[in-house]
C-alpha cells in the first residue's frame, strides 16, 4: 500500500485536534480532581470514622443522658441529699438579704474605683514619663527645669466625676491616695461577700459531691459535656506525640472511643438497623482495661509499645494495623495482645496490676518454666543459677588476684620506705602500704559474702525432671523404655515431653542410664500402713503440687507429677527415703572435679560421711558440693512411719503389676552404653535432669529471649512456607488429630505466614517442619512434643511474640530500684516452689487446694491467706518461719503456726538468698518499710489489764474459745493460733486492723467482722462490757491489742481456767507442765 | 494510514491507562471483612410480656419426698466443748423418719418464664438455739430479709460460704439484737455455719419465685399459687444432690409430685 | 501632566506685575479645569486602549510581535520564545507525524522536568543520614499533603524515563538518523542514556529500605571486580588492591553500603548527574538544530543513490 | 501453575514497568515494521520505474502539488506536543495515585534479601553474572556496551536508510540491533525479573517461588573436559579456544560480509571491519556462552591465575 487516495485537505494543516484536546483535558482535569480526592478522602480513611463517630456516640449519649438521668433522680431521692439540699436553701436564704447588700456595696465601690482609675493613670502616665526623662537627661539645668515642670504638674488639680454626679478636684498626691483607699475598700468588700456566701457555696459543693459520689456513672452535666465536644468535633488527626521515644501514635483517629470515660460496647456502636456490628462499631469500643491505661497513661506511653503497629499510618487499616509484607512489627492480635507487656516487663515472673493477674503472659510465663523449656533454650531471667554461680567464680578469681598484686604492692611500698631519702617520702608510702592492707580486709569480706552466695546458688539450682542418677535405686528397670516410648501413654499429664524416639534409641538410652546410675545401698523401710498413708496424702498438702487419679478423676495440682501408676514404676524404699526427705541425695557431687564424691573420698581424710547444708565442702579440695537432690520437692517434716505409710499407700497406685512389664535386658548390654551417651547428649536431656558424666552439657536450643524480632524470612517453615503465605483451603499442615487440637484458632485457613503462625504450629507439632522432608535421625528436629493444651499454646505463643527487643528507650522498661523490685524478685521464687498452689497472695486468685472437694466444707482448714502477709508479720520472725515453719528445733513434726491445720507448711531449705528474697517480697507486697522498727506497745496499767482481760474473755468475744493455748485438749478443737506467738509474730497495727474487720482482711477467715463498733470518734467494743469501762474514752481495739502483746503464757492459762470451758477445767495441772515443755506428742493425727 | 496510526497510539495510551487503573484497583485489598466475632451481640432479645397470674386459676402442686433405702443412723455430736451448748444433737445431714426424708428443698426450677416476683416484705427468721439452726435448710427469695437471732447463752458467728453471693462472717454475741441480712443472687444450698461450733451447719436456699418449700419431718411439702402451666420442679438435699421433675398443672389443679432419694454411692 | 495647561505663562505675558497670591489662585483654577476635562478624556481613552491587550505595553514586551495569525507571527511565535526555539519556525511538514517520531524524545525531556521538580520538592523533606532517611519517607507517606503522590510520581517518572529513553534510542536507530551527519548527537545520546540510567540507580538507595539496599549492594558488588581496579577483579590484588582502596570504595565511601553511600548516593542524585545530563541534554538539543534539524521522515532512497551526494529534500520532485 | 506466584510477581510495584515496557516495545516494533514495509514497497515500486522514481515525492503518507512541504511549528508541531505533554501528564498520575511506591523494612545489613536484585533496568547485567565472572558481566561488558553504542555511526557505511523506516535496505543493521536490544538486552532483564527466584535459581512463569529448593547442579570448565589438568595449559587451552573462536568467527563474518554486503563491505575501512567483526563477535559470543552454561553446565573456557572466562 505504498499510496492511499489522496484527500482533498491537506491532512498536516487542516486537521483539528481540538476533540482530543478536549477529550485529554477532561481526562486531565478528572484525574486532578482524583488526586484531590484521593488526598483528601482516599489517603484519609479515619475521616468516614470519625464522621461515623459523631453520629453513633452523639445517639449513645443521648440514650445515655435519661438513664443517667434517672439515675440521678434515683440518687436525689436520698433523704441524705434531701438534708444537703434542705440545708443548702436554708443558708442560701439566710444569706440572701446580706449577700444583697454586701454585692451592692462591691458594685459601688468598683463604679468609684472606675472614675478615679481613668483620671488616675492618665496623670500617673505622663509623671512617669516625666521621671524618666529626669533619671536620663545629662545636664543639670535641663534636670532642673523638668523636676519644676514635674513638681507643678503634681500640683495641678485634676477633676473626678463621680458615678453619683458629684465632682472633686484633687491634686497627684491626693489622687493617688484616693485610688488606693477605694482599691482597697473594694477588696475589703469583696471579702465580705465571699464570707456571707460562704455557708451557702459549701452546702453546694457538698450536694454536688454527694452526687458525684453516689452517682455510679457520669451525672447527666458530664453526659452533655461530652455531647457538646462531640457535636463540635471537627474532623482532624488525633495523635500521641512522644518525641523522647520516637512514638507517633495516631490510632485514636478510628478509635476514637478508646478513652471515653463511659463503657463503650461494639453492640451501642452499632449504626441503626443493623444486625451485627460494622467495622465501625468495633473500633469504637472503649478500652478494655481502662486501669491498664490508669497505669500506663497513654499521653506517655502511646499505643503502639504495647500493641504494636504502624501508628504513624493513616491511610487504611492494614497500614494502620501494620499488617503487610514490609512492616516489622504488626499489630498483635487481639488474644495475643498481652505479648506487648513483655516489651517492658520481660524481668516480671508474675504480671498483677491491681487485682488483676494477666493470665495469658503470665501462664506462658511460667509454662516456660515449668515445662522446662529453659532446659534447652537460654531466655534471660530463666534458670540463672548455674551462670551467676559461674560469674561469682570468676568474680572470686578477679579479686584473688587483686589480693596477690595488692600484697606485693605493699612489700614493695614497705622497702621503698625504708630506704626513703626523707621521713616524708617514707610515711607518705607506709600510708599507702597501709591503705592497701586495709583494701585486702575489704576483699576479705567481699570474697567471703561471694562464699556465702555460692553456697546460696548452689542450693537454688534446681532441675525441672528428676535426677537420672538415682534410677537404679529409684525405678523399675523393665518401666524405663516403656516410659521412654511415649510418657504420655504412661502419665498424660506428665511434663516429659514425647522425643517421638525409635526403639533403637530408647534402648540405647535407657542402656547409658541405667549403667551409669548409682548402685549404692539403700536402707530398707518397713512396709506401713496404706489407709492412714492415704489420709496423710489427701491432708498433708501432697496435692498442692501432686495430683491423683486421670482424666475427670483428676484431683490436685499439676505442678508436679501424676501419682496414678507410681506403683508400677517406683521402688519402695526409695520412695520412703523421697518423702520423707526428697532433699536427700545419694551421693554429693562436686562441680570442681566434676564428680560424685562417694564415702572412699571421705575416708581418705579421716571424715565421717556426712553431707548436707551445713557440711557441704568437698572433702578432696574444699569445694561448695552440691549435696542435696536439685529439686523443688520440699520435705514436709513427716515421722519415718509417715512417711512409710505414704510410701505405702503410693505403692498401691497402679494398674498393672510392675513384675508384669517386659524383661528389657538389653539395658545391661554394655555395648549400648556408648551409642546410648550420644543419644542422651543429642536430645539435651541433662537440660532437665541429673544425668552422670553430664552435668556441665550446655543447652542445645536456641536462646529465645528476642525470639519475636526474629525477621519472619529467619524461621523456616520450610515445605509449608507457600501455603503458610497463601492460606486457603490446604493451609493447615498438622494432620494429627491430637495435635491439630492444639491449635488455639483451630486448623488454619487464613494465611498463617508470621511469627504466630509460626509459634503456634512448632508448639502444637514440634517437627510440623520436618514434614515431608527427607531428614536423617540426626537432622530431624529435636524438639520433642510438650503435649500442651490449646490455652497453653496461645500463653506461650503470646510469651514467645513479646520476647522482642524493643525500640524503647531504656526509661520506658520496668527496673524499679525501689521496693517494687523486690516483688520483681520475688514473684520468681513464689512460682520456682509452687507458693500459689496453697496460699492465696492475691485477691481473686484461687489455690490448688481451694479446689480439691474435702475442703468444700472445711474451708477453714485451708492453709492461711497471705494477702497482707507482710504488714501482718514481723520480718525477722519471717526468716525463722520460713527457714523453719515448725518453729522448734526438736519436736518437727507439726505446724508452727496453726498446729490445727492438718494441711502442712513444709520445710523449703530456702537458701539465705531466697529466704532474702522472699522476706522482701512479703513486706514490699504489702508496702512494708525494711528494716522493720516495731512499734512500741505501751505498759498497760493494772486497771486497763483488767479491763482489757475481761474484753479477752468476755462471753461475746471468746477468744480463747477458738485460738489455742497450748492446752492440747483444746487445741484439738482450736482453729485459730496460739496469742504467745503474737509477740513474737505480729505487727500491732495490723493486728488493729484485723480485729476490727477480719473479713477484709482476709475474705472467708474464721474469724467473725462486726466484734468493735465505732461509737462517734471512738471504736468500742460489740458487746457488753463491764462497769470498769464507763468514763474510758481511748480505743477499745488497741487495750486488747495491747493486751494481747504483753500477754503471758501464766495470764493465758489463767484466762483460760477461768473460761466456762468444761474439758479445759477438768486437768488444768497436766495442761500445764505440756505447755511449758512445749512438745506436743498427739498433735492432730499427727501419729497412730 | 496517518491518522489510524494516531488513534492506535490513543488507544494504547487509553489501554496502558486502564491497564494501570486495573492494576490499582486490585492491589488495594479490600478490607471489609473486619467483622469481629468476639464482639458478638450482646443485644438481649425483648422479654415477651408475661402474663399476670390470675389468682382464680392458680394450682397446688405438693407431695411427699420418701428415703429409698435404710437410713443412716445419725452421728451423735459432742457438744461438750461449750457449756453454753446444752440439749442433745444430732447431724442432720440426712433426717429421715419412716423413710420420710425431710429437710428437702423443692422449688420451681423452670417454666415460669420471664415472671418476676415481687420480694416478701415478711422477714424469714433463721434461729440459733442449742447450737443449733433452727430450721436446718431455709428458703427465701432474692432480696428478701432473713433475721438472724442467737437465743443461746454463747456467742455464735453466722459465717455463710457462698458461691455466688457475697461471702461475710459476723459475731453474734449472746442476746444481741438480730442481724438482718439478705442474699441477691439465686443460690441453691448457700451452706451457713459457725465457726466457733464447728458442727453448726444450716443451707439457705435463695431462690427467684416465691414457689417453694422444704419438706417437713414427714416428707411433705406444699407448693401454692401456682399459674398453671409446665415446670420443672427441683427436689434439693444437702447430701444427696438434686432431682428434677416435669411437670405439667391445670388450672386450680391440685397435682401431687412425689421424689425419693437413693442412700449415696458411698 | 500639567505642562501643556499650565496657567502661569499666559499670566506672565500680560507684563503685569501680579501678585503671588493671584497667579496661584489662577494655577490653581486652572488645575482644576484640567482635572474636570483633561482626566475624563485620558481615562476613557485608556479603557478604550484596554480592550485590545495584545497592544498594551507589557503584552508587547512579552510577546514582541503581534498575534494576527499570520505566517510571520507564527514563526516569530516560536523564534523568539525561549523555550520553543529550540524548534526551527518550519519544519518538514512530515516531521509532526508522530507515526514516525513516537515523541519519545519530547517526553522523556518532559518526564526530565517533572522529575526535577517533584525532585526538589522532596529535598524539602529529606535528609540524607542514616536515622532519618528512612524515617523521612514515612513522613512523606504519612504526613506531609500530596507527599505520597509526590514521591509515587517521583518514582514512577523516573521509571517511564528509563523506558522512554530506551524507546527514543530504539526509533532513532530504526530510523537511521545517527547516520551522517548526526554520529556525534548520537554519542551525546548514548551518554545520556547512561545519565538516565546511573540518575536512576543512586536514586534507588534513597529510601534506605532493604529494597534500595540489596539493589545497591549487588549493583555496587560488580565494582570489586573491576579489572584492576577492584580487589576481587583481574589483578587487582596484584596492583594491591584491598576492600578500603579500591574503586567500590570510592563509589561508596566505605566498604559497604552505609552512611557514606547514602550522602554520595544523594549528592551524585541530586547535584552531580543532573547538573552533567543537563549539559549533555543543551548539547543535544543544540545539536539536533545544528545538524539540520530532526532526520526525517526524509523521502527513500534508492540503491542507485546510495553513491550520490546526497539530495536535498527539495529534490524530491513534484 | 501458580496464578498466584505469577500475580506477585506482576504486581510488585517495582516489576510493573517491565510489565508494560513488554506491550510498548511490541507495539512499537509493529509500527515500525508497517511503515518499513510500506517503505519497501514504495522503494521496490520506484526502483522499477525509475520515471516514476523521477518525478515521486518519495514518501508513503499522500502528498498533492501545492501543499505546504514545511509546515508552522507552531501550532502544527507544537500542538502535538502539548498534547503528548498532557497524556504523560495523565498516565504518570493515573500510575501515581493508584500505585505506591514500594517501601520496605529498613534497611539491614544482616538480613539478606532474597533474591536480591538489582533495579530492574540492570537484571540484564545481574543475569550475566550467571554466566560470566562479575568482572565481565559488571564491567567490561557495560563498558563494551556503551562503546559498542557509540561506534554504530562510525562502523555503518550504508547510506541508505536515513531518516526512514526500512527494512530491506538495512537487513544487517536492524537484525543485529534488535538482536542487540530486544534479545540480549530485554530479554535478559525479563529473566530476571520474572524468572529469576531465591537462589537466582531458574523458575518458569508460574512456579512457585520455593525458598528451599535445591538444585544439583556441577559446572566444569571447558578444559576439564579435554582432560587438561595442569594451570598452564589450561590458560593456553583457553588462550587457543578464544582466540579460535575470534579467528574462525572474523572468517565466517568476513565471508558473510564479501558476499551478501559487498558495497557496504568495500564502503568499509579496514578499523572500521575489524570494529565491527570483533563487536559483533563478542556479541554472539554471548548467547553461545549462555547455551555452553545452560546445556552443558560449562562454568569457564579459559583458565588462567588472573582471570577466568
Amino acid at each position: 500500500m505504498p499510496e492511499q487516495p489522496i484527500p482533498e485537505q491537506d491532512p498536516i494543516t487542516s486537521k483539528s485536534y481540538a476533540a482530543h484536546y478536549v477529550l485529554a483535558i477532561v481526562i486531565l482535569i478528572a484525574t486532578l480532581f482524583w488526586a484531590l480526592w484521593d488526598e483528601a478522602w482516599g489517603q484519609r480513611p479515619w475521616k468516614a470514622f470519625q464522621e461515623q463517630w459523631k453520629t453513633r456516640y452523639s445517639a449513645f449519649l443521648s440514650a445515655a443522658t435519661s438513664t443517667s438521668a434517672t439515675s440521678e433522680k434515683g440518687v436525689e431521692k436520698n433523704p441524705e441529699y434531701a438534708a444537703l439540699n434542705a440545708t443548702w436553701k436554708q443558708a442560701r436564704d439566710d444569706s440572701a438579704a446580706q449577700a444583697q447588700e454586701a454585692r451592692r456595696e462591691v458594685d459601688d465601690a468598683s463604679a468609684r474605683l472606675l472614675a478615679v482609675q481613668s483620671v488616675f493613670t492618665d496623670r500617673r502616665a505622663y509623671v512617669n514619663a516625666l521621671s524618666y526623662e529626669i533619671e536620663t537627661s545629662t545636664s543639670p539645668s535641663s534636670k532642673a527645669s523638668k523636676q519644676k515642670e514635674l513638681a507643678d504638674y503634681k500640683k495641678e488639680q485634676a477633676t473626678v466625676e463621680f458615678p453619683d454626679g458629684s465632682k472633686k478636684q484633687f491634686d497627684f498626691p491626693h489622687l493617688e491616695e484616693t485610688y488606693n483607699e477605694i482599691r482597697d475598700e473594694r477588696t475589703q468588700r469583696s471579702l465580705e461577700l465571699g464570707d456571707v456566701l460562704k455557708p451557702v457555696t459549701a452546702a453546694r459543693a457538698k450536694m454536688d459531691e454527694y452526687i458525684s459520689d453516689h452517682m455510679v456513672d457520669l451525672t447527666p452535666q458530664q453526659i452533655e459535656g461530652l455531647k457538646k465536644k462531640t457535636a463540635d468535633w471537627d474532623p482532624a488527626i488525633v495523635q500521641i506525640n512522644v518525641a523522647e521515644a520516637n512514638i507517633v501514635d495516631r490510632c485514636e483517629s478510628c478509635h476514637m472511643g478508646a478513652r471515653e470515660p463511659l463503657k463503650i460496647s461494639a453492640a451501642a456502636m452499632m449504626a441503626k438497623g443493623e444486625k451485627k456490628p460494622d467495622e465501625y462499631a468495633n473500633s469504637f469500643v472503649s478500652h478494655p482495661e481502662p486501669d491498664l491505661l490508669s497505669i500506663h497513661d497513654p499521653d506517655k506511653f502511646g499505643c503502639s509499645p504495647c500493641h504494636q503497629g504502624n501508628g504513624r499510618a493513616t491511610t487504611s487499616v492494614e497500614k494502620a494495623h501494620g499488617n503487610y509484607e514490609h512492616w516489622l512489627w504488626p499489630l498483635y492480635p487481639k488474644e495475643n495482645s498481652q505479648a506487648g507487656c513483655q516489651s517492658c516487663h520481660a524481668a516480671d515472673m508474675v504480671l498483677v496490676s491491681g487485682d488483676m493477674q494477666w493470665h495469658t503472659i503470665n501462664d506462658g510465663k511460667d509454662l516456660f518454666r515449668q515445662k522446662g523449656c529453659m532446659g534447652c533454650h537460654r531466655y534471660e531471667g530463666y534458670d540463672k543459677e548455674p551462670e551467676d554461680l559461674n560469674s561469682i567464680g570468676q568474680q572470686i578469681k578477679q579479686i584473688e588476684t587483686q589480693k596477690k598484686s595488692n600484697l606485693k604492692q605493699t612489700a614493695y611500698l614497705m622497702k621503698q620506705a625504708d630506704a626513703a631519702e626523707s621521713n616524708d617520702e617514707a610515711n607518705r608510702l607506709n600510708g599507702q602500704a597501709v591503705d592497701l592492707r586495709v583494701a585486702n580486709t575489704k576483699l576479705d569480706g567481699r570474697l567471703q559474702q561471694l562464699d556465702y552466695q555460692s553456697h546460696s546458688l548452689m542450693q537454688d539450682t534446681k532441675k525441672v525432671g528428676p535426677n537420672l542418677k538415682d534410677v537404679r535405686l529409684k525405678l523399675n528397670k523393665n518401666w524405663i523404655p516403656v516410659w521412654l516410648k511415649k510418657p504420655t501413654d504412661f502419665r498424660p499429664t506428665t511434663k516429659m515431653p514425647n522425643f517421638r524416639l525409635t526403639d533403637h534409641q530408647i534402648q540405647a538410652i535407657s542402656a547409658y542410664i541405667w549403667q551409669s546410675a548409682f548402685t549404692d545401698p539403700l536402707p530398707k523401710a518397713k512396709s506401713g500402713n496404706a489407709a492412714h498413708g492415704q489420709e496423710l496424702f489427701e491432708t498433708r498438702g501432697c496435692l498442692a503440687c501432686h495430683s491423683i487419679g486421670e482424666g475427670d478423676q483428676l484431683q490436685g495440682g499439676v505442678f508436679a507429677a501424676n501419682l496414678t501408676r507410681v506403683g508400677e514404676k517406683a521402688n519402695y524404699d526409695y520412695l520412703v527415703r523421697w518423702i520423707h526427705n526428697a532433699r536427700e541425695r545419694t551421693r554429693p557431687y562436686c562441680p570442681y572435679e566434676k564428680k560424685d564424691i562417694g564415702p572412699e573420698d571421705y575416708a581418705k581424710k579421716g571424715l565421717p560421711y556426712q553431707f548436707d547444708l551445713d557440711h557441704s565442702q568437698c572433702p578432696n579440695d574444699g569445694h561448695e558440693l552440691q549435696v542435696q537432690n536439685m529439686t523443688v520437692m520440699p520435705s514436709l517434716r513427716l515421722t519415718p512411719e509417715d512417711a512409710e505409710d505414704i510410701a505405702t499407700y503410693l505403692m498401691t497406685q497402679k494398674k498393672q503389676e510392675p513384675s508384669s512389664y517386659v524383661e528389657a535386658a538389653f539395658m545391661d548390654d554394655p555395648s549400648l552404653k556408648a551409642e546410648g551417651k550420644r543419644w542422651v547428649q543429642h536430645f539435651g536431656c541433662s537440660g532437665c535432669h541429673e544425668i552422670s558424666g553430664m552435668e556441665d552439657e550446655g543447652r542445645i536450643g536456641t536462646e529465645l529471649t528476642y525470639e519475636g524480632s526474629k525477621p519472619i524470612e529467619r524461621l523456616d517453615f520450610a515445605l509449608f512456607t507457600e501455603v503458610a503465605q497463601r492460606g486457603g483451603k490446604d493451609a493447615e499442615p498438622i494432620k494429627n488429630k491430637e495435635d491439630l487440637a492444639r491449635l488455639p484458632d483451630g486448623p488454619a485457613a487464613e494465611p498463617w505466614y508470621n511469627l504466630k503462625g509460626f509459634f503456634e504450629h512448632k508448639l502444637a507439632e514440634p517437627n510440623i517442619y520436618d514434614q515431608g522432608k527427607l531428614k536423617s535421625e540426626i537432622d530431624a528436629s529435636r524438639m520433642p512434643n510438650l503435649h500442651l493444651t490449646r490455652e497453653q499454646v496461645l500463653d506461650l505463643t503470646t510469651f514467645l511474640m513479646g520476647s522482642a527487643e524493643t525500640s524503647l528507650p531504656a526509661s520506658y522498661q520496668y527496673k524499679p530500684g525501689d521496693a517494687r523490685h523486690d516483688i520483681q524478685d520475688g514473684w520468681w521464687v513464689i512460682k520456682k516452689y509452687n507458693c500459689m498452689g496453697c496460699h492465696q497472695l492475691i485477691p481473686g486468685q484461687t489455690t490448688i487446694l481451694m479446689g480439691l472437694k474435702q475442703y468444700q466444707d472445711v474451708q477453714e482448714q485451708l492453709p492461711p491467706k497471705l494477702l497482707t502477709e507482710g504488714a501482718r508479720v514481723d520480718p525477722e520472725w519471717l526468716r525463722k518461719f520460713l527457714s523453719n515453719p515448725a518453729l522448734n528445733t526438736t519436736d518437727t513434726n507439726r505446724n508452727g503456726v496453726r498446729p490445727y491445720l492438718k494441711v502442712r507448711m513444709p520445710t523449703f531449705s530456702f537458701s539465705d538468698n531466697e529466704l532474702r528474697k522472699l522476706v522482701r517480697f512479703f513486706q514490699a507486697l504489702s508496702q512494708q518499710p525494711l528494716p522493720y522498727i516495731p512499734e512500741e506497745v505501751p505498759t498497760l496499767t493494772a486497771k486497763e489489764t483488767d479491763m482489757a482481760r475481761s474484753l479477752f474473755s468476755s462471753s461475746a468475744a471468746p477468744c480463747l474459745k477458738c485460738h489455742a493455748t497450748g492446752d492440747p485438749n483444746h487445741d484439738k478443737i482450736a482453729t485459730a493460733p496460739n496469742f504467745l506467738l503474737a509477740k513474737e509474730r505480729l505487727k500491732p497495727d495490723w493486728v488493729v486492723r484485723w480485729i476490727t474487720d477480719p473479713q477484709a482482711v482476709s475474705p472467708g477467715t474464721s474469724m467473725p467482722s462486726g466484734l468493735f463498733k465505732q461509737q462517734n470518734t471512738q471504736w468500742v467494743f460489740a458487746g457488753p462490757t463491764p462497769p470498769s469501762f464507763a468514763g474510758y474514752d481511748k480505743d477499745h481495739r488497741k487495750l486488747l491489742v495491747d493486751y494481747i502483746f504483753q500477754l503471758t503464757a501464766e495470764e493465758q492459762r489463767r484466762v483460760a481456767s477461768a473460761m466456762p470451758h468444761a474439758k479445759a477445767a477438768v486437768q488444768p495441772k497436766v495442761n500445764r507442765r505440756q505447755a511449758a515443755t512445749e512438745t506436743r506428742p498427739a498433735a492432730v493425727g499427727g501419729s497412730r | 494510514m496517518n491518522k489510524k496510526t494516531g488513534w492506535t497510539v490513543m488507544t494504547a495510551g487509553t489501554l496502558a491507562l486502564c491497564g494501570l487503573l486495573v492494576l490499582a484497583g486490585c492491589n488495594k485489598k479490600e478490607n471489609t471483612e473486619q467483622s469481629n466475632n468476639s464482639m458478638a451481640e450482646q443485644q438481649a432479645q425483648p422479654a415477651p410480656a408475661a402474663t399476670p397470674i390470675d389468682p382464680a386459676t392458680v394450682a397446688t402442686v405438693s407431695g411427699t419426698v420418701k428415703f429409698d433405702g435404710t437410713a443412716p443412723k445419725p452421728s451423735k455430736i459432742d457438744m461438750s466443748q461449750d457449756p453454753a451448748c446444752k440439749g442433745g444433737n444430732e447431724a442432720e445431714n440426712i433426717v429421715v423418719d419412716g423413710g420420710d426424708l425431710a429437710n428437702v428443698f423443692v422449688y420451681v426450677k423452670d417454666g415460669l418464664g420471664s415472671r418476676t416476683f415481687d420480694v416478701p416484705k415478711d422477714a424469714v427468721t433463721l434461729d440459733q438455739q442449742g447450737c443449733k439452726y433452727h430450721p436446718h435448710v431455709l428458703g427465701v427469695m432474692a432480696g428478701q430479709t432473713v433475721d438472724i437471732k442467737n437465743d443461746d447463752q454463747t456467742t455464735h458467728n453466722i459465717h455463710p460460704t457462698p458461691k455466688d453471693n457475697r461471702e461475710w462472717n459476723e459475731s453474734q454475741p449472746p442476746s444481741s439484737p438480730a442481724i438482718e441480712k439478705n442474699f441477691a443472687r439465686e443460690e441453691i444450698m448457700l451452706p451457713v455455719k459457725c465457726n466457733q461450733h464447728p458442727w453448726m451447719k444450716m443451707y439457705i436456699n435463695v431462690v427467684k419465685n416465691p414457689f417453694y418449700a422444704v419438706t417437713d419431718k414427714s416428707g411433705k411439702y406444699e407448693i401454692k399459687g401456682l399459674p398453671p402451666g409446665e415446670y420443672t420442679i427441683a427436689f434439693v438435699q444437702e447430701k444427696l444432690g438434686e432431682q428434677d421433675q416435669k411437670v405439667s398443672v391445670a388450672a386450680k389443679e391440685s397435682k401431687t409430685v412425689d421424689a425419693s432419694f437413693k442412700p449415696a454411692a458411698d | 501632566m500639567a505642562d501643556e495647561n499650565n496657567p502661569n505663562r499666559t499670566n506672565g505675558k500680560n507684563g503685569n506685575k501680579v501678585g503671588l497670591l493671584e497667579k496661584v489662585t489662577a494655577g490653581v483654577k486652572g488645575d482644576i479645569q484640567s482635572l474636570k476635562t483633561d482626566i475624563p478624556t485620558k481615562a476613557k481613552e485608556q479603557i478604550e486602549g484596554l480592550k485590545d491587550p495584545t497592544k498594551t505595553q507589557v503584552y508587547t514586551s512579552i510577546f514582541r510581535h503581534k498575534h494576527d495569525d499570520t505566517p510571520r507571527n507564527r514563526a516569530l511565535g516560536v523564534l523568539s520564545n525561549v523555550f520553543l526555539h529550540l524548534h526551527p519556525a518550519k519544519i518538514n511538514r512530515d516531521a509532526v507525524r508522530y507515526s514516525y517520531t513516537w515523541g519519545m524524545g519530547g517526553i522523556t525531556f518532559y518526564l526530565f522536568i517533572i522529575l526535577t521538580y517533584t525532585g526538589v520538592l522532596l529535598m524539602f523533606y529529606y535528609h540524607p543520614s542514616k536515622v532519618q532517611a528512612f524515617r523521612d519517607v514515612l513522613y512523606l507517606e504519612h504526613d506531609v499533603p500530596f507527599g505520597k503522590i509526590l514521591r509515587n510520581m517521583h518514582r514512577w517518572a523516573a521509571h517511564l524515563m528509563v523506558i522512554a529513553v530506551w524507546l527514543h534510542m530504539f526509533r532513532v536507530f530504526l530510523t537511521g538518523s545517527y547516520k551522517k551527519p548526526r554520529e556525534f548527537n548520537w554519542n551525546i545520546g548514548v551518554l545520556l542514556l547512561v545519565f538516565t540510567l546511573l540518575l536512576s540507580f543512586t536514586g534507588y538507595l534513597l529510601p534506605d529500605d532493604q529494597l534500595g539496599f540489596w539493589a545497591v549492594t549487588v549493583g555496587t558488588n560488580m565494582a570489586r571486580a573491576t579489572p584492576l581496579l577492584g580487589h576481587e577483579g583481574p589483578f587487582g590484588s596484584m596492583l594491591g588492591m584491598t576492600p578500603y582502596n579500591d574503586v567500590r570504595f570510592g563509589l561508596l565511601g566505605g566498604s559497604i553500603v552505609d552512611a557514606n553511600a547514602l550522602l554520595r548516593s544523594y549528592i551524585w542524585h541530586c547535584i552531580g548527574i543532573p547538573i552533567v545530563a543537563s549539559v549533555l541534554m543543551i548539547v543535544h538539543f543544540w545539536r539536533v538544530r545544528k545538524d539540520g534539524g530532526i532526520s526525517g521522515p526524509a523521502p527513500v532512497m534508492l540503491e542507485a543513490e546510495a553513491d550520490k551526494p546526497r539530495r536535498g529534500p527539495k529534490a524530491a520532485g513534484e | 501453575m501458580d496464578w498466584r506466584q505469577l500475580w506477585e510477581i506482576c504486581s510488585a510495584p517495582d516489576n510493573v514497568p517491565i510489565v508494560g515496557l513488554i506491550p510498548l516495545l511490541a507495539f512499537f516494533i509493529y509500527l515500525a515494521w508497517k511503515q518499513a514495509h510500506a517503505n519497501d514497497q514504495l522503494i521496490a515500486q520506484l526502483e522499477a520505474d525509475p520515471a516514476m522514481a523521477k518525478t515521486h515525492h518519495r514518501k508513503t503518507w499522500p502528498f498533492k502539488p501545492g501543499w505546504q512541504k514545511e509546515v508552522h511549528v507552531w501550532p502544527f508541531l507544537l500542538r502535538i506536543e502539548f498534547l503528548a505533554a498532557i497524556i504523560v501528564t495523565i498516565i504518570l498520575m493515573v500510575w501515581s495515585i493508584s500505585l505506591n511506591a514500594p517501601l520496605e523494612e529498613p534497611a539491614n545489613p544482616n538480613l539478606t534479601m532474597n533474591p536480591a536484585k538489582a533495579p530492574w533496568y540492570f537484571l540484564g547485567l545481574q543475569e550475566m553474572l550467571v554466566y560470566f565472572d562479575p568482572w565481565i558481566a559488571g564491567v567490561v561488558m557495560p563498558t563494551m556496551i556503551i562503546v559498542g553504542l557509540m561506534v554504530i555511526p562510525y562502523v555503518d557505511t550504508n547510506p541508505l536508510g536515513s531518516g526512514y523506516y526500512t527494512w530491506k535496505q538495512r537487513k544487517f543493521s536492524i537484525s543485529t540491533f534488535l538482536f542487540g536490544f530486544v534479545i540480549l538486552w530485554v530479554a535478559m532483564i525479563i529473566i530476571g525479573t520474572f524468572i529469576r527466584g531465591p537462589g537466582w535459581q531458574w523458575f518458569w512463569p508460574g512456579q512457585t517461588w520455593d525458598h528451599n529448593r535445591l538444585i544439583y547442579e556441577v559446572n566444569r570448565d571447558l578444559p576439564d573436559i579435554f582432560g587438561i589438568t595442569s594451570n598452564a595449559a589450561k590458560a593456553i587451552f583457553g588462550a587457543i579456544v578464544v582466540g579460535g573462536y575470534y579467528l574462525i568467527g572474523g572468517g565466517l563474518v568476513y565471508s558473510l560480509f564479501r558476499r551478501r554486503m559487498g558495497k557496504d563491505f568495500q564502503r568499509m575501512s579496514l578499523l572500521q571491519f575489524s570494529m565491527v567483526q570483533f563487536l559483533l563477535l563478542t556479541m554472539v559470543a554471548l548467547p553461545l556462552k549462555m547455551g555452553l552454561r545452560l546445556l552443558w553446565h560449562i562454568k569457564y573456557v579459559w583458565i588462567t591465575p588472573w582471570f577466568n572466562v
